[in-house]
């Protein structure tokens, strides 16, 4: 195959509609008929319902229905919750709360109107006589001693516990010359996407046919959990995923609403539109991290590390989402990082508390490792009085140590992470940046520089250590015309697919790229899939596209052959030609090699007319992209506001279709980072109320906020798949925070400060500075 | 959201005692208060509009007394909820005497939940100052009025006061 | 988010607004960009039963030269006041004021008499008005008033206007030789609403090497904007140097109550009303030293 | 209680009557079917709602349809053909602004719901400032969030946008133009 396309800055194939506005995500659609739901929130975040009074709202202006969780009562399975751990409690999320709500904007009834502003109005009529309950909102509080438990039948508020542990820990404690111990606070987090979630839901009542609209990235998985929540038959059930405004893995899941407005149009026999407004989506879709993190190194002088220990408190909120348990299990996995740690332990301890569920949100786990093991580089590098390059330097594996066997029992594909090191330092000039960072200090300046050198989990991933199939799906079928079209299940919002599937296509047929379509998001034309999630799409979702694409080509190559009398395996794909390489006279047009197929009066014997083939790919081990990301901050003294002054980000991501797509993926993710690093930051007061509960008050990066990304890449393919891909969706976020955090300790060395908790407010700064500013070095 | 401080009024704790635990002149105190009937011993259902400016809301609720020592101490308790979100709150007040005055000392803690904590959040701390001190200056100038005057007996325990 | 219904009224003049208002007194409610009304009332935090949609009423949009003094009209937008270069040249303080202000749309749309109206205590163009000592004249059916900017601010969203009367225009004078200003700004980073913003407006004396008058306005400290006098006495007739500035900064906060909420604490808004008093002060006098070398 | 208006939207004019609460973004998008304009925030933060109004960059999220009543409006959906509001990024026969075009040559979107506000946006800048640096252009966007790009690529297809649009015939510009922010 010649590479014509394949690592090509391609322009995207969706594009020209997005720019143009004419597109359509799920509010953009419009049925006859149309009728709109809105919902009624739990002002409180713990309270018993006495009674929900719907007369008024009945009877107001345009409403025809109104419903509360006890007019629903059994009709509706609960949220599902695809994550499985031994001894958990269960913690199922009701559509509609009956007898008690357990966190801030639960929804406790539902309204439908023949407009969007009767709707709204009604939830205004609706009574609901509460009778207030004590919230429980720290999760430490949560399981210690005498704290009621929120869910009845349950004896406290720890969901569950999780335990991991590998090598001799015993040991690389006792030969440890010292011991350095933090607790680390990763905060709660709002995914945010732009496009809130929303749903639409159209019930045939002659065909029985639903079909369902939604913001989702997960399409497949999403009509069966439908069906079962509705007991309704899933052959009957279709869910479209049109263009989806983001989701970071807010839209990684099933709601309530999905299957509610379903419900509302199976009951109505009309269409049903529920757009979610944005504090809905702060209240009520999944948030993100929300981990306190105990833990203990065991250092040599020298700086390599024996052996780690973490306890993790992890805030899961009232209920399981569809992964919630799931995710902080991964921060267990990766809790060694991109070192060769002889001995780790994680203990695991999952919280109910009065709030919103914790999910999978860009990186899910990951970079929760990540931070814990990079803050903890910092801190030994500081305890030691060594740079945080050599610290890290020498407790790499080295390729030939690949594949590389954690003590948390996972296989590292490849790597050389001294590689992207290397060639980060070079980049950020890293000596000169020392230089400078002591000139300024004797200037009463602040600058931080901050390392973080980093390995992920992608490429999700086999179905052994998936909760619900870790396999994708892809059909590629030769249209007649010779047009070819590509039914994907991984359903992108965002990433590219309809671009880098082309991409492949292109090379792998030797056409043009624009011949290509590429399919996704709906359930009726696209084989089962399981979605775009954990750096998946391009890794498990392309290597199927890829397995087809192949199964295709050497059908064409048969029938081309035969065509003019040659050998399959000589036939060459190029120019929209196929030629045998013996002869450039043998050669037919692709698309007289298609026809072929179809009109299947000229096929080798025993050949099945048409051009199509499907593939489930399962992946044989998740696959590990890695990097090194370098930041450098400078602190106003006077005021504590962090600013960005430099990042370099050098990124390892195996073989890449698309460089521009990569780039784009990389700063969007470290920007989301930012955001984590100095920003952002669900806040619950006491009483379990979400004060950051719209963007006025939970700020987002802007671009006012960053400076320029310089970003390079070492390439290092994977074995796992025979495109040699890693993925690279959640690799920015994962490296960058703890580049950013160690940046801002640095800063802040000189006033003997060694770690702050994140996000870096200015007045939290400000006030460490002022405490400490006695003992500035 | 807490709240503390020390106000100055001008009459001996006998009178400031009976105007804060009078319910009609009571209602007449309340920033807003439109309605303040009884509903049990030492209980009434309020019916009040409190707000800043264009930002307002209609609360329905209860207002409690407890713990009475007359005329030294009482805890005064205040539970409403309306479109905007909920308000429970809890204050304790003292009464000193100061010759002829009464300084009084009031503590209180304050939740608020709903449309109101999530997005009035910036502006509560002062809101909730502002209707303090609304209070005590009302109560101020009612006992300037009434000074040397004893207070109205018994008029009907039902009072309506039009907006703020 | 949908705002509760109300009844709508677009008058064609000003004294057909100014009858409505007097007839709807604190039931109605003045449109003019919407910035500060309309999220309100999305949230329905605001729900008033009538709406005057002031908006479409000509004439009330200029920024020009009368009797000596500039006038602004009430609905001149963010970014008329940014880009005039009538201001440029003798008020700078209100450009760069309204620069600051939340983002291009918002200025786009929103308007400097509604802002003020409005009164928010994280506003920006009230530190600015109060250190202008500018006038604030404001209409009913029977005649106009002129508010001093000192007077005008009376606490959190709450004015000096009646119901019944509309802000219709602002008065300045223009800026004296040897004077300049300058405004800073700390912004809480969701909303870009002021944490503290501080507006300096020095005349220099003695050859500009002291200050002859200060005037400081702050906005976003607390409840409401205010002039900072313990700041100005401190400065008033001394000559320049960074101790006195820094000196005089210290009183930024006096006798004020701070606001505290989640973006930051009264003690943290406390000690920045000193760092950006410092700041403005010295930008301002920078500013008046390398305007009177310009000779303008 | 209706309200009658008539606006000028993308070079078609509309007459109707409505609700006086109807915000403009619904009236787009729900009356005139002009979906290419988002609700992201509701709460004028994001910018995801922005149009120009009478050439201006607003939020239509914070606007009544009455308000604008009288105005005229490009949305993402008018912008190549609208000479107004494209101002001289147009391009003929209906092909992309040099705004789109640059977000489309630089990557300049990811899920593109951002998008058709942060386009505009970028307009309303370029009919201010022909030439702008980075800081101008950082600044000059506050008022668009965008949660997938990081908007590096976003800078880079102004500026793209800005060079192509120079080397086209210069457009007579207004006397505020030229400012920089």
């Amino acid at each position: 195959m010649t590479t014509r396309y394949i690592g090509k800055p391609l322009k995207r194939k969706e594009d020209p509609r997005l720019i143009q506005g004419i597109s359509h995500y799920v509010d953009d659609l419009n049925l006859a008929g149309m009728h709109y739901a809105a919902f009624l929130r739990s002002p409180h975040a713990h309270a018993n319902i006495r009674s929900v009074d719907l007369s008024k709202a009945r009877h107001a202006s345009g409403v025809v229905l109104a419903l509360s969780g006890a007019d629903i009562d059994g009709a509706i399975q609960p949220v599902p919750c695809a994550a499985q751990i031994p001894d958990m409690k269960s913690a199922a999320r009701p559509v509609l709360a009956r007898d008690r709500v357990r966190f801030v904007g639960e929804a406790v009834a539902v309204v439908v109107a023949s407009d969007r502003y009767a709707a709204r109005d009604a939830l205004d009529l609706i009574e609901v006589d509460y009778e207030p309950l004590t919230p429980i909102v720290n999760p430490e509080k949560a399981i210690a001693k005498g704290a009621t438990p929120l869910h009845a039948g349950h004896k406290d508020n720890v969901a569950f516990k999780w335990e991991l542990e590998g090598g001799d820990l015993k040991a690389a404690f006792k030969s440890a010359d010292k011991v350095i111990r933090q607790r680390l606070v990763n905060q709660r987090l709002i995914p945010v996407p732009i496009e809130t979630r929303g749903v639409i839901a159209d019930y045939q009542p002659g065909e029985g046919q639903l079909t369902v609209w939604s913001a989702t990235q997960i399409p497949h998985l999403l009509r069966t959990q439908i069906a079962s929540m509705l007991n309704f038959p899933e052959t009957l059930v279709r869910v479209v995923a049109p263009e989806v405004g983001g989701g970071f893995g807010s839209k990684l899941n099933v709601y309530p609403e999905e299957a509610l407005v379903a419900y509302l149009a199976i009951q109505l026999g009309k269409p049903v539109k529920w757009s979610e407004s944005r504090r809905e989506n702060f209240q009520a879709t999944i948030h993100g991290r929300d981990q306190i993190d105990d833990v203990e190194v065991a250092v040599k002088r020298d700086g390599s590390i024996l052996g780690l220990r973490c306890h993790v408190i992890a805030d899961l909120g009232a209920y399981y989402q569809l992964l919630t348990p799931l995710i902080p299990t991964l921060t267990g996995l990766m809790m060694t990082g991109c070192y060769k740690i002889p001995a780790a332990r994680m203990e695991i301890t999952g919280v109910f508390t009065n709030k919103m569920a914790t999910d999978a949100y860009r990186g899910a786990g990951r970079p929760e490792a990540t931070y814990l093991i990079e803050r903890v580089m910092d801190l030994v590098a500081a305890e030691l009085k060594k740079d945080p390059v050599e610290v890290r330097r020498k407790n790499f594996p080295q390729p030939n140590d690949f594949p590389y066997a954690t003590p948390t029992g996972l296989i590292y594909d490849s790597g050389d992470y001294e590689k992207a090191l290397d060639m980060a330092l070079k980049v950020a000039d890293y000596k000169k940046l020392r230089q400078e960072q002591a000139k300024l200090r004797k200037e009463g300046r602040y600058m931080g520089i901050g390392v973080s050198t980093y390995v992920e989990i992608c490429g999700m991933g086999p179905s052994s250590a998936m909760p619900a199939g870790g396999w994708e799906s892809a059909t590629v079928r030769v249209e007649p015309t010779g047009r070819v079209s590509v039914m994907t299940g991984s359903s992108p919002h965002g990433q590219g697919q309809e671009t880098t599937f082309a991409q492949m296509g292109a090379d792998v047929l030797g056409i043009d790229p624009s011949q290509f379509q590429v399919v996704h998001g709906d359930t009726s034309i696209v084989p089962y899939g399981i979605g775009t999630f954990g750096s998946r799409a391009t890794a498990v979702g392309g290597t199927a596209v890829y397995k087809s694409l192949l199964k295709v080509k050497e059908k064409l190559a048969h029938i081309a052959a035969h065509l003019v009398g040659s050998d399959p395996e000589r036939m060459v794909f190029a120019d929209g030609k196929i030629s045998a390489k013996e002869s450039p006279k043998k050669s037919v047009a692709f698309g007289q090699a298609v026809s072929a197929a179809y009109v299947a009066k000229t096929l080798p014997a025993d050949m099945e007319p048409g051009l199509e083939a499907t593939t489930f790919f399962e992946p044989s081990n998740f696959t590990y992209p890695f990097g090194t990301h370098i930041c450098v901050v400078e602190i106003d003294r006077e005021i504590g506001d962090v600013k960005l002054v430099r990042y370099v980000a050098v990124d390892d991501c195996g073989n890449v279709l698309n460089p521009l797509l990569v780039e784009g993926q990389v700063q969007g993710g470290i920007v989301q980072s930012v955001g984590q690093a100095l920003f952002e930051e669900a806040v619950y007061d006491e009483q379990g109320q979400l004060i950051t509960g719209e963007l006025m008050d939970y700020a987002l990066p802007h671009a006012s906020d960053l400076c320029w990304i310089e970003t390079a890449r070492t390439v290092t393919p994977t074995p796992v798949n025979p495109l040699g891909v890693k993925g690279v969706g959640e690799a920015g976020t994962i490296g960058a925070t703890p580049a950013l955090a160690g940046a801002v300790a640095d800063a802040l060395a000189p006033f003997g400060v060694h770690h702050v908790d994140m996000p870096f407010k200015r007045e939290k700064i400000w006030q460490l500075m002022r405490k400490s500013s006695g003992r500035v070095q | 959201m807490k709240l503390a401080g020390t106000v100055t009024l001008p009459a001996p704790p006998s009178e400031v005692w009976s105007l804060l635990t009078d319910a009609p002149r009571l209602s007449r105190l309340l920033p807003g208060c439109e309605q303040l009937e009884p509903d049990g011993p030492d209980r009434y259902k309020a019916a009040v509009k409190f707000g800043i400016a264009a930002i307002s809301g209609k609360y329905a609720g209860t207002l409690e007394f407890a713990e009475k020592k007359p005329p030294h101490s009482l805890i005064l308790k205040l539970d409403g909820k309306g479109l905007p979100g909920f308000v429970k709150g809890e204050g304790r007040i003292e009464l000193t005497p100061k010759g002829d005055t009464t300084e009084i000392a009031y503590t209180g803690e304050a939740h608020v939940g709903g449309l109101i904590a999530s997005v009035g959040q910036r502006m509560l701390d002062a809101a909730a100052r502002k209707i303090v001190q609304q209070f005590f200056d009302s109560a101020k100038a009612e006992l300037e009025s009434t000074k040397g005057a004893a207070a109205e007996p018994n008029s009907p325990v039902k009072a309506h006061r039009k907006g703020n | 988010m949908i705002p509760a219904s109300f009844e709508y009224h677009a008058p064609k003049t000003l004294d057909e607004a100014l009858r409505l208002v007097e007839r709807h007194g604190d039931e109605a409610k003045l449109l003019a960009g919407g910035h500060s009304l309309l999220p309100l009332m999305k949230l329905r935090l605001a729900a008033p039963r009538y709406v005057i949609d002031i908006g479409h009423l000509r004439g009330m949009s200029y920024i020009r030269e009368e009797n000596g003094q500039i006038a602004i009209g009430a609905l001149t937008t963010h970014s008329e006041i940014e880009h005039s270069e009538l201001l440029a040249a003798k008020c700078p303080l209100l450009p760069q004021t309204a620069a600051q202000i939340g983002d291009v749309q918002v200025r786009n749309r929103g308007t400097i008499g509604g802002s003020l109206a409005h009164a928010d205590p994280g506003g920006d163009y009230p530190a600015a008005i109060l250190a202008l000592d500018a006038e604030i004249i404001a209409a009913n059916t029977s005649g106009t008033r002129t508010i001093p900017a000192r007077d005008f601010f009376v606490d959190m969203l709450t004015t000096q206007l009646h119901p019944g009367e509309i802000l219709t225009q602002i008065r300045i004078a223009p800026r004296p030789p040897q004077s300049g200003t300058a405004y800073e700004k700390l912004h809480q980073p969701a909303s870009g609403f002021a944490i503290v913003g501080v507006a300096a407006n020095v005349l220099l004396g003695n050859g500009r090497k002291a200050i002859e008058r200060a005037a400081i306005g702050i906005t976003g400290l607390a409840a409401k904007a205010f002039r900072a006098e313990a700041v100005e006495r401190a400065l008033n007739g001394k000559t320049i140097s960074d101790k006195v500035i820094e000196d005089a900064s210290r009183n930024a906060a006096q006798g004020v109550e701070p606001l505290s909420d989640l973006h930051a604490s009264g003690e943290y808004r406390r000690e920045m009303a000193r760092v950006f008093t410092r700041r403005a002060i010295a930008r301002a006098i920078e500013a008046a030293r390398g305007v009177s070398r310009g000779g303008v | 209680m209706g309200v009658e208006i008539q606006l000028h939207v993308n070079g078609k004019q509309h007459h109707g009557t409505v609700e006086p609460r109807l915000l403009l973004v619904h009236y787009l998008r729900d009356v005139l079917g002009l979906t290419g304009t988002h609700i992201g925030c509701e709460t004028s933060i994001c910018g995801a709602c922005t149009v120009l109004l009478d050439g201006k960059a607003v939020k239509s999220c914070t606007l009544l349809a009455v308000q604008a009543s009288g105005s005229e409006i490009t949305t993402i959906e008018g912008l190549a053909s609208s000479q107004k509001g494209a101002g001289n990024g147009a391009a003929a026969n209906g092909a992309l602004h040099a705004v789109q075009e640059g977000f489309w040559e630089k990557h300049g979107l990811q899920c593109g719901y951002c998008t058709p506000g942060m386009i505009l946006a970028a307009v309303d800048l370029l009919q201010r400032n022909k030439n702008p640096n980075e800081g101008q252009i950082r600044s000059a966007l506050s008022g668009n969030l965008c949660r997938c790009t990081g908007y590096q690529h976003i800078i880079e297809a102004v500026q793209y946008a800005a060079k192509k649009m120079s080397a086209r015939k210069p457009l007579k510009m207004s006397a505020s133009a030229g400012r920089t922010p």
